[in-house]
């Protein structure tokens, strides 16, 4: 294992002190518990959003918080759901009595240290909802798996949410758009390598040179099936399919894209695999109106990509372009 | 790398009760034995999983050891509690609220105990599981930490039931709940992380049914010195 | 080789197309010869900026062409300097009568055809001017190089270049502050891994798994030197301290700090590679008034970092914050 | 995938001049030589380059072989200057514009002939070479292309000027350049990407003194035939 770290032990806390040294105009570090926060937190008068989820897919979360985004972001280790005592931590620092809103990626892990975490809150009397994004459409929802993952639409997301957060949107407004994004995204991912979790040293797993992995989570786990490697355009087409025919997206429709690298893949490559998504789009009669095209959730050092969709309407268009100013996402200001 | 296979029940005649020391060494034998097996779980994570179950349980029994100290004249419930609040507060993941849901649960059923009868005994593991069952939204059958300790209480009941002594009966039960480990092997993954994987997840040994029974064989050989 | 590409000759083709449909609201993508210009090109009044090189380096430099930055890049073939007839077709796109400078990063191939091109432009009674980039310390300009390379501080030179054409510098000026800007930058990289050119189709070189290469360039190219494995901490200051002793830089200075990844570098490791650089700068009384830390100038799937260090003075650090509006680098907009 | 070594010099008496359809055959033995030897090429720039010389060429004479048959009537000062001013516009990179130079230059020396005396290509050829170093700021020595042309040059007119035919004189040349080319590999780079190696570029061979190689044996290849 190769890494730009000092120790396995070290590395969250490393980047987490590196984080608040680049960006402390925006967001502010604490350890033990480790959280990030938004400076002017808590902002009055409004509901303060949380997100939380194990590190390794960075920038989401803590990149993505600030002005127009995320109150606060609770790291865990490595892949790890953070602990209820910084959810709670984090909870306490932002809410500003108009309620806190969870943005929870469903994983066995999240959920259950979120709901730890809300019971904490519920007995300090603090308004807690929660929100489960689950948008892979490579799981299927069934009483056989824990249900879909959350991928590449916490992103769209947080964003989304975030601005209409930031525009005064009560909780339960708050709560309703999240429902309404999670009921219009849809994402699928595959990996052309594994990642190497530090302390395991090891690649999670090995793919021969003309496979890949398809269906993949941002754990680095295996996925679904593997799959002989094969075009760009054929690969796009194993990603896009599923998802068109899941929700399914519709001639005529208008879509946020997002194009994502799961860590070590270069935007050169990014981009062919959005030149494919648009055509096959296209063909479609789909119409990508917005799109963001880099490696903004990933999977430490997995090469690979994921496709999301979200269908839009003029509400969601006007919330995704307001401005943002987070370390990773920023616009209009 | 592999964890060792549970003794044969050839266990001398001893007390038929549990002390609030012998539970101070069985978290102690048990954060040992996680942390001698933490690449050996990580490894069987990395197959199905995400690659951090040992890394993880260590993480949480290594805390458990610096907080035990302060409990050291504490009641059996107190211990448990202390352990299962800190496995909560420092692990995360899915095993962190399961395994320290556990730990609560078990200690609320022996609250201000400090020994504890065969019976008592099977009440607190029985109080684990179902925790570790509502929180999980889990049962048997679904390639978990479960299909470990479920096969072990039942033994334990019963062999209990038949007259066999604590030791004799914990015995038996460690190999039960081996059984279940190993029960896991053939299993299609319903929940937690391996069930992403659909029929992938058939042939693997699930993780956390691996470090249950690594934990009760550290209360066997606690009982058993 | 395992990449998301269609194939090797199609691979500049797709990336391009997929640039022009995911920011045509900035720059437009004209194709044989290849060519990115900016959307209101030319621009009035304005001296305008290229840059170009082989691809393989993005975003650098498609991915900064729009407002306060250049009007034009020409990518080359993958790590092949772009032919002058590229550069000149730029030329006659972007030119508004005020002047063009060329920003040419100092290899053999790049001077060699903006030079071919520049000799174009003056048939053509078109007012060239251009600047080599030569920041990178880990080769000495001596008799016995082509002289250093143009590495990480090719970003930052057409930002704050960029900056002061759209202020209304004029081209004597932008060439002035270009000057200034190399003066004043120093940069460093290293590699974990090597990359694969896609028409080679393995990687360029071999690193065994318990070393790096210190020195290297954006291409590929093997270093200056092996070196055992190290901590974050150790290859830190195997990276600052040449670039601090070269300028030199000195206790009191203020400086702007690029941390870039060479495109298959996480964020979390690039973070915490910004907080030993930060901690080394500060042990030398130097401090770190701006930064950006990403994967910016790339080396296709590389794994690895560089640091460049810029002094800054007021009027560049206004000129670093003007507003600037590409799809890698945005700002105040 | 290594390049023939030169004949040994076994030449059939020929004609002593060069007409242009000799030019073409010539740049399409070129072309078809580059396109075989792509990958040996790249690989020698991958050691001590950016593993591109291969790939760039054979898109530079690809496009050349386009081109060509626009001025298959044309004179030779024609066909050097478009296979230049081809080369120069669809290389990029270094050898783009030094090859490209190098045609071009050749080319100016012939405006207008369609037969070259050995002494016509002797003016030519030191063009391309003059062309070559005022580009490329580089001389002999530095590890560059031009170890491979210049002792070809120099042997082509030592050879001539001791009487020998153009054929027998050009085969010399060849071999001069295949050890030009060889004399590349215990040389330091002074010039181009390898420079920045230092010490390291010792060892390798040119991958430009080998394309150069190529050339030599493409118009020896023609003559022979
Ligand atoms: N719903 C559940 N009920 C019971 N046990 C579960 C459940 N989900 C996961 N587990 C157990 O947790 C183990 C994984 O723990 P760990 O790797 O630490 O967490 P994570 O999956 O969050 O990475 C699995 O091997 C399984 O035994
Ligand atoms: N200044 C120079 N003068 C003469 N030849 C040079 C010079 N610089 C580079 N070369 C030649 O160019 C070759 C490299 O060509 P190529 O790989 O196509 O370009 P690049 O170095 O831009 O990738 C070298 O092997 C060398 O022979
Ligand atoms: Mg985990
Ligand atoms: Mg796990
Ligand atoms: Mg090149
Ligand atoms: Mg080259």
């Amino acid at each position: 294992m190769k890494k730009l770290i000092n120790t396995p032990d070290h590395l969250l806390h490393d980047a987490l002190a590196g984080l608040a040294a680049a960006h402390g105009d925006i967001l502010t570090v604490r350890f033990n518990p480790d959280l990030v926060v938004r400076n002017d937190a808590p902002v009055a008068n409004k509901v303060a959003l949380i997100a939380g989820g194990g590190a390794g897919h960075e920038p989401l979360h803590t990149g993505f918080v600030g002005r127009g985004m995320l109150d606060a972001a609770c790291p865990g280790a490595i892949f790890t759901a953070p602990v209820p005592d910084q959810i709670f931590a984090a909870t306490k620092s932002v809410h500003s009595g108009q309620g806190v809103l969870y943005l929870v990626k469903n994983y066995t892990g999240d959920t259950l240290n979120f709901e730890f975490a809300a019971e904490m809150a519920e007995l300090a009397d603090i308004e807690v909802a929660t929100v489960l994004i689950h948008d892979d459409v490579a799981v299927q929802d069934s009483l056989y798996t824990a249900g879909r993952r959350g991928v590449g639409l916490t992103l769209l997301l947080e964003k989304i949410v975030g601005a209409a957060a930031e525009a005064g949107a009560d909780l339960a407004t708050c709560q309703q758009l999240a429902a309404q994004i999670s009921a219009h995204g849809r994402s699928m991912g595959m990996a052309l390598t594994s990642c190497t979790v530090p302390h395991h040293g090891k690649p999670t797993f090995e793919l021969p040179a003309d496979e890949f992995e398809l269906g993949i989570g941002i754990h680095g786990e295996p996925g679904r099936q593997r799959a002989k490697m094969a075009s760009a355009a054929a690969i796009a087409e194993q990603l896009a399919l599923p998802i068109i025919a899941d929700l399914p997206f519709q001639a005529g429709d208008e879509v946020l894209a997002l194009v994502n690298g799961m860590g070590a893949t270069p935007l050169i490559e990014l981009y062919v695999m959005y030149n494919e998504l648009r055509q096959i789009l296209n063909g479609h009669g789909i119409t990508i109106t917005r799109r963001l095209v880099g490696n903004y959730i990933t999977a430490l050092d997995m090469a690979g990509c994921s496709f999301t969709l979200l269908k839009l309407d003029p509400q969601l268009t006007t919330l995704w372009d307001a401005p943002v100013c987070t370390p990773a996402l920023r616009w209009g200001v | 790398m592999h964890p060792g296979i549970a003794l044969g029940c050839l266990i001398a005649e001893t007390a038929m009760h549990i002390t609030a020391q012998q539970i101070l060494v069985f978290v102690g034998k048990a954060a040992h034995s996680i942390q001698t097996q933490r690449d050996y779980l990580t490894d069987l994570d990395a197959a199905i999983g995400d690659a951090d179950h040992g890394i993880n349980l260590d993480r949480g029994f290594s805390a458990v050891l610096i907080r035990l100290p302060d409990v050291a004249d504490q009641d059996i419930g107190t211990i448990l509690k202390t352990v299962g609040t800190t496995l909560v507060s420092t692990i995360g993941g899915a095993s962190g609220p399961l395994y320290g849901t556990a730990f609560l649960r078990a200690g609320m059923t022996v609250a201000g105990r400090f020994t504890l009868s065969p019976e008592e005994l099977v009440v607190a593991l029985e109080a684990a599981m179902l925790g570790i069952q509502t929180r999980g939204k889990s049962m048997r059958g679904e390639k978990t930490m479960l299909d470990a300790l479920a096969p072990a209480i039942d033994t334990l009941k019963a062999t209990l039931a038949s007259g066999d002594d604590l030791p004799i009966a914990l015995c038996k039960s460690v190999n039960a709940c081996e059984t279940g480990m190993r029960s896991t092997i053939p299993m299609l993954a319903t929940k937690g992380r391996a069930s992403y994987l659909g029929e992938r997840s058939i042939g693997h040994q699930d993780p956390g049914a691996t470090s249950m029974f690594l934990l009760a064989q550290a209360l066997l050989d606690t009982l058993d010195t």
